[in-house]
């Protein structure tokens, strides 16, 4: 480590303890049980009797440095000047003071944060970059989430679903946010092989790195007007993407072509079935800034038909296990494609397998 | 600076609608800031041509470090030149995210002295987003950022800042104490965080629970997710109180565990422990009158990670159960074996899952020196295509060699 | 012929113990039978030396045919002579495996004739076999056996014996007159089944019902498999005599049915059969309360095949459901379909459900000119690799054989 | 088809209706129910009143010429003449009359053959020839049959299982008994890499085939003493035995190396859950005729653990689902390898990717 000079590196981050609010200090791992007083609104029982309050509100994650500042305003004003964010990205104060509730929703409702999140709701949206920072994306993240948020936000208010509902979006296959776990996943994709700046390539990229970056070998070298390249086998390209996150001079972005897809049944937690990956429900929806209501109104179906059919504490998945697939399809109106049959890697193995079958 | 804000019709469509608005927090952050509203400038055109107009970055970064910053620079700089560079700061979050007023507020006025005004309270991997300044201003955001007690997160082939849910902080099912095995991992690999020594990203995701609020079997090269060995702790007052209050034990608990292991008679709900999967419904819908067993600890699994090259994998069991108290020097043995074994026979970019699946996980428990037990795999072969190895098999011979002549004729079957 | 018998202490040792000794069959056959009693012989070699002592048959079959006879050597010929050659005749059964006293004697008589005087009834594809013959007796015992009405089954790259459950001939169950489809199909084929036109080899089989009596779904490259498409036919009054004679039908019946679909209220049984699977086991269990549908077809499914060589697979659902009386006629055409492509494109030794796994589904089913349904799959895609085709992408390229240009290229894979 | 001389060719089998009993061509389709009246006898009955008796015998299914007409004869004297073999090549006389079971029994009996394999029994094991009749057997088939039979002889003639039992041999991995979905599946299996016989391998084989007959391609052409010839690189062979199926000279027997391997909890039919592949248990026992005593210890180990422990109505692998893979090696005292865990095409899909455990 021959950069240890007078600058201070590798401090990591600041010990959380000194951030812990007194009563989540005096109580951390005593804690004997919870309840669920509203939407967005917890209070957690100690064994000593103790109880801490938290108020979760939603956040766009995009988070400018005044409306960070507005929530360490409220933080002082409610809860000590402690808050935390979660996993969903959303804001959490944590209250000594049951009476401080109602006051705070009321101050973050008139600055424009909603309770809400918890229990059987859609809470935030796990999402990324998009175009507000991301070269590899095949369509904008917030503004997407941002619009279906507007449209469930009833459901963040409200814990009236049968189960949690976690939806996620990634503006390309990396998946950054790891969408491929989610009741409901909203993936950007490309749909056209890479177009290749033979000028640029051999100055800004590895050849050998981009042709082995390519999980179906769908690239080869080429020399071009006499500059060492490569050509794209545009049949034997699936669109992923690995290729330009190697090699600048493969762009695959496309105005036409890139667009959005959706997943469902996906979960994380291991209560009742085993986590599992969402699968494909809608294969391709045109990019249709800035409110993408094609998307939205893909969304909402879902949670729609999955609110009126599925059986309490059923998460999408497990409502489609009962049910199956075709009913799945039938019920939400979505076409089943050619493209919903999984022809990758492991193909064959998404068969149907058994003479079980429903008419 | 922008004194009158430039037009923006399509994402103005954005500040509409209940739930809040990111265009508002850029339109906040660019009345005082250049970067801010060349941003919005750039977005707005993204969201006319409907495609990005960010370029691949050259490494930016610190002095020292390999990683932490994403270089991103604009295509359109001509139009936006306040954007031309407009790299992101990956910082390490304190363990479970929690901040005071304080520490917040001088964190933004770091980046106000520095930066676009702009971040993410977080990015996925949990760290906390500095989103976007030029290039000279990064080594001093840096040492303000050290001064103030906090460092850099990763990018690139390194570790990745660790993450953790709530646990013990704020939550009663907690199976041992996240946030500091989250806090001593981030410290104890702070060289593998910010200076790449590995084929690829490496992450760690710690949940105190199977409930898995950090999503950490599907993310985390290493899974870390509490469980118990004991029975389930039963309240039967609270029970009875749930029953009375209307809960239907039957069809919402009974019915609805995996393994059927529950019974209720209307009276009494008994469990079989030994036939439980510890997979935390019953508790979820009872917490008053269940909780995990006392003898806590956590299951390690490894390999997670998103699709790109060969599909997404879970993490799956490497370790069914450690205790409590033995988990950190636990994790801090095996990874060190495991980044040893990686590090060597890792192809570039190939995360560690991908590893087991190319050499298979036979090959990498003998590589790290673990033995396999039933509990790491959903269940055994079904090919018979079983590589014995060289030891469990006889030097054989072929008698009646002398037998096979030109008589036998090309085989057709 | 050897009237005095050879020493096999080893085989000896396998005519004690209840179950019938093939042994014993051998040594029947021996008094009579020189090669009989050179295999009791070699066989006695084998298990001393713990090997077999056959090589690899040449082509030896009869006039016109390109199977149907298995051709064996003997690779310890001096010293059993009469095994030197020791080829089997496959025979097509008939359907249902039904005889009469007469036809197997006449049977008997051919073999004796000609042959080891050895069978096996059946072999597992389903033919008889005749066990152990001269290469100059083939012509002579086919001969006979054609003027006893019977013919060959197939060895090699032909369609191979189709066989079926006993069906409606013995069995409540059978949602269709399998026999009759076996029987039919069996014919249809002859030149399919004795000349070798395929890649590899080909086999239908044919179960009245999901319980699958011919292991079809595991075995056979077209599994035709019966169903009903209405509901369950139910008789109330032999349901409560099933209770009141001890039968748990909540526990035994509706804790097992795999969809939950059925309620006993201790009085009535109620089936939702719009969530029943067909899996049979209620029917199973409650013979005379309850019996398939009144609306009966079948399943087709395709692929099921043993591991070589990319691992084991079983039939995957190509046609829900085929209504009883339209079987015969879409079977046919779909198979021509199936052989064209597979003739086309299946590389040599390559199984129909080894091209299916090689191109995919989606590519298959463009060939054959089959709509992808929900029913052909447990679960749609989870990966995101999806090859768009060029006629669903703007200024994409002549639409049209893609199926065949993913074919092609997929291979890669 | 030039071959159509004066020889019959291409008859195809006889047609079976010929060969039914005169109640079942009456009844034909109108079967009503059936009722199981004894290990290996069952009465169907048509909705016409009309029944017919099945008696289901064991067989060796490797059968003289001699015990063919002694069925014939037990028909003629019993069912009218009437018999047909099973799908597990039992066989089974038909009788109109239910006084002849008795009667039929006591012959079958007496001559050996054990009337049973109906209902939750244990039937006959689907077998293959061996070192009988076939080249490429890595075991014998019939012996072990055999002794195993012997074994499991109550429950056969016994319907005291929870569920069906299936057992299957095959004596190589071409699995000509498709024993792949059995409850208990025995399988021969080599363990040393071909023999390469180059002396003679160019004048049997086409060297292209045989190279290309390897599913992991360890052939690779080689020149031997000047003879073009193949060699296999060991370490990269799975003992598949393709190669020798195309290739005469590349034996693999090996009377150390051959032996057995038991797989269980396989299943075909849909009966309550969807069909299935059996799994390892035991991945090498040694080749030990006569009576191989090991592999009948291990059959026998397996029925009576799972006779002991499973619920009625599970089969082999529906009673490893419910007590978990651990579970069945802890009861049954198998011991857990390396090998049970799956290192082929798509390992990795059946490790474990949740928290569910036992402890
Ligand atoms: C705060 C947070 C952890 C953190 O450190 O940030 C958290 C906190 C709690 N989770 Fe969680 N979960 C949190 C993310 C998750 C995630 C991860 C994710 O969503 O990406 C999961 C996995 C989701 C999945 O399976 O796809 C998760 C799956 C659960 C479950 C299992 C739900 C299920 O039936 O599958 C429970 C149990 C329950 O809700 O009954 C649970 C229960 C809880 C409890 C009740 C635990 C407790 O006793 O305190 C906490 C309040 C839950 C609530 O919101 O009602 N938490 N929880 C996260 C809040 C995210 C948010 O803002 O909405
Ligand atoms: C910022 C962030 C998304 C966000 O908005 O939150 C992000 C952004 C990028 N990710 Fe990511 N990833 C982020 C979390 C993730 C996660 C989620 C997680 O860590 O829990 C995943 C899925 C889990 C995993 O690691 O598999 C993820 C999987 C990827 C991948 C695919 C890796 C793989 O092995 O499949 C890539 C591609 C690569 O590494 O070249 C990638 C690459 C990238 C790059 C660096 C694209 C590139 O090649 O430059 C993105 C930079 C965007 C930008 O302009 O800032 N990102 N990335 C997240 C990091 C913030 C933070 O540090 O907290
Ligand atoms: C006789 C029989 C076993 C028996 O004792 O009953 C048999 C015997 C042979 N089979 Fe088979 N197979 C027999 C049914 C099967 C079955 C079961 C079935 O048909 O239901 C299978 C599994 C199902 C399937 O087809 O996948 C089967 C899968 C194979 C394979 C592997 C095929 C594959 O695609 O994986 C081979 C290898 C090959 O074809 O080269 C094979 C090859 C062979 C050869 C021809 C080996 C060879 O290369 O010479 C065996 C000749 C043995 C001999 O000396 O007679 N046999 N073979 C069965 C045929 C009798 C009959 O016609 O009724
Ligand atoms: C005779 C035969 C069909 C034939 O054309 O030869 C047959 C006949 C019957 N089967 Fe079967 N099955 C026959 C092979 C099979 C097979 C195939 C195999 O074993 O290779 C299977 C699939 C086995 C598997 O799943 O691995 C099979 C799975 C069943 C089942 C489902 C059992 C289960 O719970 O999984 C039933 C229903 C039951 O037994 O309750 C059934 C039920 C029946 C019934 C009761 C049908 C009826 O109403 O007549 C018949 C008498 C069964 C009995 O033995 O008690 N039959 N049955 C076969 C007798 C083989 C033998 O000699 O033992
Ligand atoms: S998902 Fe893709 S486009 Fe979105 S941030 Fe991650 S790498 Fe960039
Ligand atoms: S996008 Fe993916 S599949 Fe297409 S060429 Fe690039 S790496 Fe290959
Ligand atoms: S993972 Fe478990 S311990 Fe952690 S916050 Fe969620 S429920 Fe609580
Ligand atoms: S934790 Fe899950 S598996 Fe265990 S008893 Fe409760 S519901 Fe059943
Ligand atoms: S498969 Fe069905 S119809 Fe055929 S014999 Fe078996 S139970 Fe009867
Ligand atoms: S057939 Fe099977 S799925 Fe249908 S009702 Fe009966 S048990 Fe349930
Ligand atoms: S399983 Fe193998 S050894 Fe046995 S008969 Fe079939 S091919 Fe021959
Ligand atoms: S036995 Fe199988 S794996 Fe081994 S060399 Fe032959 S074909 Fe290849």
């Amino acid at each position: 480590m021959g950069t240890q000079t007078e600058r201070l590196t590798d401090i990591g981050p600041p010990n959380y303890e000194q951030f812990l609010h007194p009563v989540i200090k005096k109580n951390y791992g005593k804690w004997k049980y919870h309840e669920n007083l509203a939407p967005g609104v917890l209070c957690h029982v100690s064994e000593t009797g103790d109880r801490i309050y938290t108020v979760r509100a939603g956040s766009p994650r995009l988070l400018s440095i005044q409306t960070v500042r507005l929530f360490a305003d409220l933080a002082d004003r409610y809860s000590g000047g402690y808050l935390r964010f979660t996993s969903r990205n959303n804001v959490e104060f944590l209250l000594d003071n049951p009476d401080n509730i109602e006051p705070l929703r009321k101050d973050l409702a008139e600055s424009g944060f909603p309770v809400g999140g918890t229990g059987n709701a859609i809470s935030n949206i796990v999402h990324t970059q998009g175009w507000v920072h991301c070269h590899s994306s095949a369509t904008d993240a917030s503004g997407i989430v941002k619009a279906v948020m507007d449209a469930v936000y009833d459901h963040f208010t409200g814990q009236k679903l049968p189960a949690k509902l976690r939806i996620a979006l990634a503006c390309c296959l990396n998946m950054c946010g790891a969408v491929h776990c989610s009741d409901i996943a909203i993936l950007g994709i490309h749909r056209r092989a890479p177009k290749v700046r033979h000028d640029m390539l051999n100055k800004v990229c590895e050849i050998p790195t981009a042709i082995a970056s390519c999980p179906t070998g769908a690239i080869r070298s080429a020399t071009v007007d006499g500059k060492p390249s490569v050509e794209v086998i545009d049949a034997q390209c699936m669109f992923c993407g690995n290729c330009y996150t190697v090699c600048p001079a493969m762009p695959l972005n496309d105005p036409e072509n890139d667009g959005l897809s959706i997943w469902v049944g996906g979960k994380v937690s291991n209560a009742r079935s085993a986590p599992r990956f969402s699968k494909l429900a809608i294969p391709f929806i045109p990019n249709n800034p800035p409110r993408w209501p094609e998307v939205v109104d893909a969304v909402v179906n879902i949670v729609e038909v999955y609110a009126r059919n599925a059986r309490k504490y059923e998460r999408v998945g497990e409502w489609i296990d009962r049910i199956g697939w075709p009913k799945f399809f039938e019920l939400t109106g979505i076409e089943f494609t050619r493209y919903h049959i999984d022809d990758f890697k492991n193909a064959g193995l998404t068969y149907a397998r058994s003479a079980h079958l429903r008419f | 600076m922008a004194d009158e804000m430039r037009a923006t019709p399509l994402l103005d469509e954005l500040e509409k609608g209940p739930w809040p608005s990111f265009v508002k927090e850029i339109k906040a952050a660019a009345k005082a800031k250049p970067t801010a509203d060349d941003l919005l400038g750039q977005l707005e055109l993204s969201y006319k041509e409907k495609i990005s107009h960010w370029k691949h970055g050259g490494i930016v970064g610190v002095m020292g470090y390999g990683g932490g910053v994403i270089g991103r620079y604009s295509d359109v700089p001509e139009q936006f030149p306040n954007v031309s560079h407009f790299h992101t700061l990956r910082v390490n979050h304190p363990s479970g995210w929690f901040y005071t007023s304080d520490v917040l507020r001088k964190l933004c006025d770091i980046w106000e002295t520095h930066g676009s005004d702009l971040t993410n309270f977080h990015g996925s991997t949990g760290d906390i987003i500095l989103l976007g300044t030029k290039t000279d201003e990064l080594e001093a955001t840096f040492n303000d950022l050290t001064k103030l007690g906090f460092d850099l997160g990763g990018s690139g082939s390194v570790m990745r800042t660790p993450s953790c849910c709530v646990g013990e902080a704020r939550c009663e099912w907690a199976c041992y104490d996240t946030m500091a095995l989250c806090n001593d991992l981030t410290h104890t690999y702070q060289d593998e965080l910010h200076r790449p020594a590995f084929p690829y990203k490496f992450k760690f995701k710690c949940s105190g629970c199977p409930n898995d609020c950090v999503a950490s079997i599907a993310r985390a090269d290493l899974s870390i997710i509490g469980t118990w060995k004991d029975d389930i702790q039963q309240d039967d007052a609270a029970v009875s109180e749930y029953a009375a209050a209307g809960l239907d034990i039957q069809k919402d608990v009974c019915d609805r565990c995996p393994t059927k292991c529950m019974d209720w008679d209307g009276k009494r709900l008994s469990i079989n422990n030994r036939e439980c999967v510890r997979c935390m419904h019953c508790i979820n819908v009872m917490p008053k009158a269940l909780r995990p067993g006392k003898e806590k600890g956590a299951t390690l699994l490894i390999g997670a990670k998103a699709p790109i090259l060969q599909g997404a994998l879970l993490s799956s069991v490497l370790i069914p159960f450690v205790p409590a108290q033995e988990l950190l020097e636990t994790v801090k043995e095996l990874v060190s074996r495991i980044w040893d074994f990686w590090g060597e026979y890792g192809n570039n970019r190939e995360r560690v899952g991908e590893l087991i699946q190319r050499i298979g996980m036979p090959a990498f428990l003998d590589a790290i020196g673990l033995d396999p037990v039933p509990e790491m795999v959903s269940a055994p072969r079904d090919n018979p295509y079983i590589f014995f190895q060289s030891e469990d098999v006889e030097e054989g011979e072929t008698p009646g060699e002398e037998a096979l002549d030109e008589a036998a004729v090309k085989e057709t079957k």
